[in-house]
């Protein structure tokens, strides 16, 4: 069941940043369109402006040319709409799992206080941490906070939502477990989904689309569409399909030379 | 390249390690905690073997134990036939075997030569001026020529870890021992070291022991991955890779890698998700 | 190098197996070591002073302290000294906190605020608190409210420094999480500034508060009658020297019980910075 | 809070950071003037900031103290050479004392609680005992000064020791250092970043004891110079005096703090 809300339009939207001397173009004409209740991913170099095309999209900062509209209307600000998650957990460490969680739907006033509670402790129980209500979020492993993240934007229901790497720096496997966890949230109530990684092999695993963007300034370099069926299920990372879509992506990500390291102060 | 770093290929046929039932138990907070427990591996000169294991499940403890940074409770460790840690007797760090850390421990209060220098300069092998000449030119040799004068602060943290290999290597040890070196960079600069590390072990052929808990890295870099289990850890399943060398980063794609994931894939998962379980009331 | 050595080096967090077994005479090791420095340094003293070395030539041995605490510990006054210093720091201390923190809050939260009374505090700063003794006597009416006055400016600008460095210093991560998640500014300071701020407001309290007893010492000397500066201050003058460092060691006990109330309270006003 | 969207504006930023600042002080003098002048309850009792600036720099100031006067220069000079040499006797034996307590387990189990029961003492409460024990009040002085100073160069110094990263420890032995190679190489360089934060809080009691220990047994200094003004009431003076005080203590905490960049030039990413 598709949503019919959450079409998200960027189009030729660029960002410059003044530097030393100059201004330093980060985002140059870039346009892409998310359909409501599609998950697309972004892989491409780090320090490629990503995470500053997700806080336009967030309404963290402004663009300086170009426009973003969801659902028509243009952004002009943070809202509960669209929500981030962000790589370092932003849990507020100085609220229980649970008033983290029942935040944003408290600080709105949308519903009273025992029935956000409620709300917040059956989404607790999905992402598997129940019993862990009143822990702080220090007292939780990194794993476990990235769930609870999860579990603070998903009550509010957003149109949006969009995840700035959010299991990088996790290790291999448990990365994997978050993962799974985020697919069974998604699959299970689709909703526009942008979702920004470097990890390539996660990026085919997870999304409807791949787009691959370019080094700084940041632009649209190739969409694929990834056509693997869902629910997605693990086996299929071995599978020829997978196989097809992960090699034509590391192509087109690496282009001819591979990627190269370059100095950075 | 990375070729004419010291020494040339098996220059000195050394650096078999042998682990024979490695031990070790935690017993200082309450109850006991076994971490590794009869751990046996045989590992050969020149050999590049990668350990793959949930985190937390008792690899590092392994590893220090070859560096000699912490004793082993039990078993023992065999350096070309020499005893260096058993029991009875803690290993001493030496030159012979040297680490590339988890988030990197170059020096960051001197500069890339200076920190490349510094192996010669402390073990008296060679004057301050010929350690950094030295220094220079293996720098150089590797691409990173331009960067000598720099402090690590202000490099990328891919660059630091090629810089602390060089640093490792022109001591000339006989193990290599890397401890999830590439965990904290991202997945592209990953996989440029990968190519990076092959290429400087195609070319000085030395033992690497190294330590991660990513299946692709482990099966892209390995002769040998060795899946351990989580805590207390032992040998799970043994895989040998026989892709050829030199390697590609298209290989990760190909049909030969993927079967080889498939063969450990299941055992790794399972460590995982025990891991997990038992690794959920812990803290952070 | 000795294998200690490298114990000592490396192994700080690791302790080896065999040092794991025997933790508990460990620790006895440790603390027997720490009694021995202490009583070495009191033995060197008394027989520093029995032997005419020339700095302690004038300083009483430890026996004679000994009996002159005893003396003063039957004296009824030695207890009121307490009670009128601990209650000039609580004054001062608590005024600084009451001003210090919201001032604070608000200087870190507004930045035109902050830049318009950045630069004054900062010329003040360094001004040490005991050179405002003279202006505070002849400002305030009773000696009393000068020496508070003091006290208040010695913790004033400690806390103010840390709130506002508290405030600036939380993740702009928050702060944004909040507004996402559609929290009013209203909001916003009262459940993420506010306790983002308090480890700061907390640190700022601790260093406050040893500030406040080293100024109270000198601000009962310049202007006082009484309290445990003045008494120290007193024996000085009489010619009691063991009373001195009786006087010296109850602002020590003082100081010292101090601090522990405070950090007690801030640990417990954060049951989340604690790890378990 | 790190702002990370301020990109663009930053420079304007800056210039009305500075013209906030001015006005700030602007609204501080005039207040205090208005309050002064009008007689605002106590006020009259303090001089205002007009008069002062004149007392200041007169060639012939009423009082006998003024930028002109070979007076005010010798109190200056009396507190800071003062002050640097308890400071310079701090550094020399609280760094050393400092890395000893944090790299050798036995130094601190023995001496770390004998520092502690110490620690506590106020410096300013030392003053008597020092008056006694150091015949002259030079001696005394900068005994006083010593005392603050050292506890925080001490404590600092081995708290930087001991949060050494580990893996430079054990990366400086894998790479065959011996045991005064790590203390020259990876534990001084490691631990001066703390041993700066050290110094510098201790430049800032250092003052702070010094014009105590001067308004109470000097005879000669700044802190002095304010007592006295005190005693013959002339406010104009003391705060001349504490003017003073508050440059040349901004300047001296700068000095270190200029040290410390320059020594650790690596710091900067």
């Amino acid at each position: 069941m598709k949503p019919a809300l959450g079409r998200l339009a960027v189009s030729r939207v660029s960002k410059a940043f003044e530097d030393r001397g100059g201004a330093a173009l980060v985002l140059d004409h870039c346009s892409l369109e998310l359909e409501p209740g599609t998950l697309t991913v972004m892989v491409g170099p780090s320090g490629c402006g990503k995470t500053t095309l997700i806080n336009l999209i967030a309404g963290y900062e402004r663009p300086t040319s170009g426009e973003i509209l969801l659902d028509g209307r243009p952004v002009n600000g943070p809202g509960a709409d669209r929500l981030v998650v962000f790589q370092e957990t932003a849990l507020f460490p100085w609220m229980s799992v649970l008033d983290n969680i029942a935040f944003g739907p408290l600080a709105r006033g949308t519903g009273a206080r025992t029935e956000v509670l409620e709300r917040a402790r059956t989404l607790l129980g999905k992402v598997g941490l129940r019993g862990f209500a009143d822990r702080y979020p220090r007292q939780l492993s990194g794993g476990m906070q990235r769930r609870v993240e999860l579990a603070r934007a998903i009550i509010n229901e957003p149109t949006l939502m969009l995840m700035d790497e959010p299991f990088r720096g996790l290790d291999a496997m448990t990365r994997e477990l978050m993962q799974e966890h985020y697919l069974r949230l998604f699959e299970e109530r689709p909703r526009t989904n942008l979702f920004v990684t470097s990890e390539l092999k996660e990026a085919v695993f997870l999304g409807d689309r791949l787009l691959v963007m370019t080094q700084k300034p940041t632009r649209v370099l190739r969409a694929i569409d990834i056509d693997l069926p869902r629910p997605r299920e693990f086996h299929m990372l071995t599978s020829a399909r997978f196989r097809e879509i992960y090699e034509e992506a590391l192509v087109a990500l690496h282009g001819d030379g591979g990627p190269t390291l370059v100095r950075s102060s | 390249m990375a070729s004419a770093l010291i020494p040339p290929p098996g220059a000195t046929a050394a650096g078999a390690i042998s682990l024979r039932g490695v031990r070790k138990v935690y017993d200082s907070h309450g109850p006991a905690i076994v971490a590794v427990d009869d751990w046996t591996l045989e590992i050969a000169s020149g050999e590049f073997v990668v350990v793959v294991g949930p985190s937390g499940c008792g690899k590092t403890t392994l590893l220090n134990g070859i560096a000699g940074f912490d004793p082993i409770t039990g078993g023992e460790i065999v350096l070309d036939g020499k005893t260096i840690a058993s029991a009875s007797r803690s290993a001493r760090p030496g030159a012979d075997r040297i680490v590339v850390f988890q988030n990197g421990s170059l020096f960051p209060w001197k500069t890339v030569v200076d920190n490349v220098a510094y192996g010669p300069i402390v073990q008296r092998r060679m004057s301050r001026g010929q350690a950094l000449r030295e220094a220079r030119s293996a720098l150089a040799r590797v691409g990173l020529g331009d960067v000598a004068e720099a402090y690590p602060r202000t490099l990328s943290s891919g660059v630091q870890r090629r810089v602390e290999m060089v640093r490792a290597l022109i001591n000339d040890p006989k193990v290599l021992l890397l401890d999830e070196p590439f965990r904290a960079l991202d997945a592209i600069a990953r996989s440029v070291m990968h190519e990076e590390l092959l290429r400087l072990y195609d070319a000085t052929r030395k033992t690497v022991f190294f330590i991660t808990h990513d299946l692709d890295e482990a099966i892209f870099l390995a002769d040998r991955v060795v899946v351990s289990t989580s805590r207390p850890a032992r040998v799970k399943h043994v895989l040998r890779v026989d892709l050829p060398r030199p390697r590609t980063y298209l290989m990760m794609a190909s049909r030969e890698f993927l079967a080889l994931k498939r063969e450990v894939a299941d055992a790794v998962h399972e460590e995982a998700e025990n891991a997990f379980r038992l690794g959920e009331p812990e803290l952070a | 190098m000795n294998a200690d050595a490298i114990g000592s080096a490396i192994g700080r967090r690791t302790r080896s197996a065999s040092a794991r077994t025997s933790w508990a005479t460990l620790t006895n090791v440790h603390a027997l070591r720490g009694v021995a420095g202490v009583v070495g340094f009191i033995v060197l003293w008394q027989l520093g002073v029995l032997f005419h070395v020339p700095v302690l030539a004038k300083v009483p041995t430890p026996v004679d302290v000994a009996g002159a605490g005893w003396h003063v510990l039957h004296d009824p006054r030695y207890y009121v000294d307490w009670l009128i210093s601990f209650k000039r720091v609580f004054i001062g201390f608590v005024l600084a906190q009451v001003i210090g923190v919201p001032l604070g809050l608000f200087m870190g939260w507004k930045a035109a605020f902050r830049y318009l009374t950045f630069p004054v505090l900062e010329v003040l700063r360094p001004i040490p608190p005991l050179a405002w003794v003279p202006l505070s006597i002849l400002f305030w009416p009773t000696p009393e409210s000068s020496i508070v006055f003091v006290l208040f400016l010695g913790a004033f600008f400690t806390v103010l420094i840390n709130t506002v460095a508290g405030v600036r210093a939380i993740d702009e991560r928050y702060v944004r999480a909040a507004i996402s998640l559609g929290a009013t500014p209203a909001t916003v300071f009262r459940r993420i500034i506010l306790p983002g701020a308090l480890p700061a407001i907390g640190t700022g309290m601790a260093i406050g508060i040893g500030i406040t007893w080293e100024v109270l010492v000198a601000a009962e000397i310049i202007a006082g009658r009484n309290g445990l500066g003045y008494l120290t201050w007193e024996a000085y003058v009489a010619g009691a020297v063991p009373t001195i460092i009786v006087g010296m060691v109850s602002i020590g006990i003082a100081g010292y019980l101090s601090s522990l109330l405070i950090r007690s309270v801030v640990a417990r006003a954060m049951p989340w910075t604690r790890r378990t | 809070m790190a702002d990370a969207t301020l990109g663009a504006p930053r420079r304007r930023i800056a210039w009305s950071s500075l013209g906030l600042g001015a006005a700030g002080f602007v609204l501080f003098i005039a207040v205090w003037s208005l309050l002064v002048h009008f007689n605002v309850w106590r006020f009259s009792k303090l001089p205002d900031l007009l008069s002062v600036v004149r007392e200041w720099t007169s060639r012939t100031p009423v009082y006998g103290v003024s930028l002109f006067t070979p007076a005010y220069y010798e109190d200056i000079w009396a507190s800071t050479v003062r002050v640097f040499a308890a400071f310079a006797l701090a550094t020399a034996l609280g760094v050393p004392l400092g890395i000893l307590l944090g790299w050798n387990r036995i130094a601190r189990d023995v001496l770390f609680p004998l520092l502690e029961l110490i620690r506590p003492i106020p410096p300013l409460a030392w003053v008597p005992l020092a008056i006694l024990m150091l015949s002259g009040q030079q001696s005394a002085m900068i005994f006083l000064t010593f005392i603050a100073a050292f506890f925080a160069t001490v404590l600092n110094t081995m708290l930087g020791v001991t949060s050494i990263d580990e893996s430079y420890l054990r990366a400086a032995y894998c790479l065959g250092s011996r045991r005064w190679d790590v203390v020259w190489n990876v534990v001084l360089p490691g631990a001066l970043p703390y041993i700066f934060t050290g110094l510098q809080i201790a430049m800032g009691v250092a003052w702070f004891s010094l014009v105590a220990g001067e308004m109470i047994a000097g005879e000669v200094g700044l802190g002095y110079l304010i007592l006295n003004s005190y005693v013959e009431l002339q406010t104009v003076t003391i705060v001349i005096g504490m003017i003073t005080l508050g440059v040349i203590g901004f300047l001296s905490s700068a000095l270190v703090r200029l040290i410390g960049h320059r020594l650790m030039v690596w710091q900067a990413r």
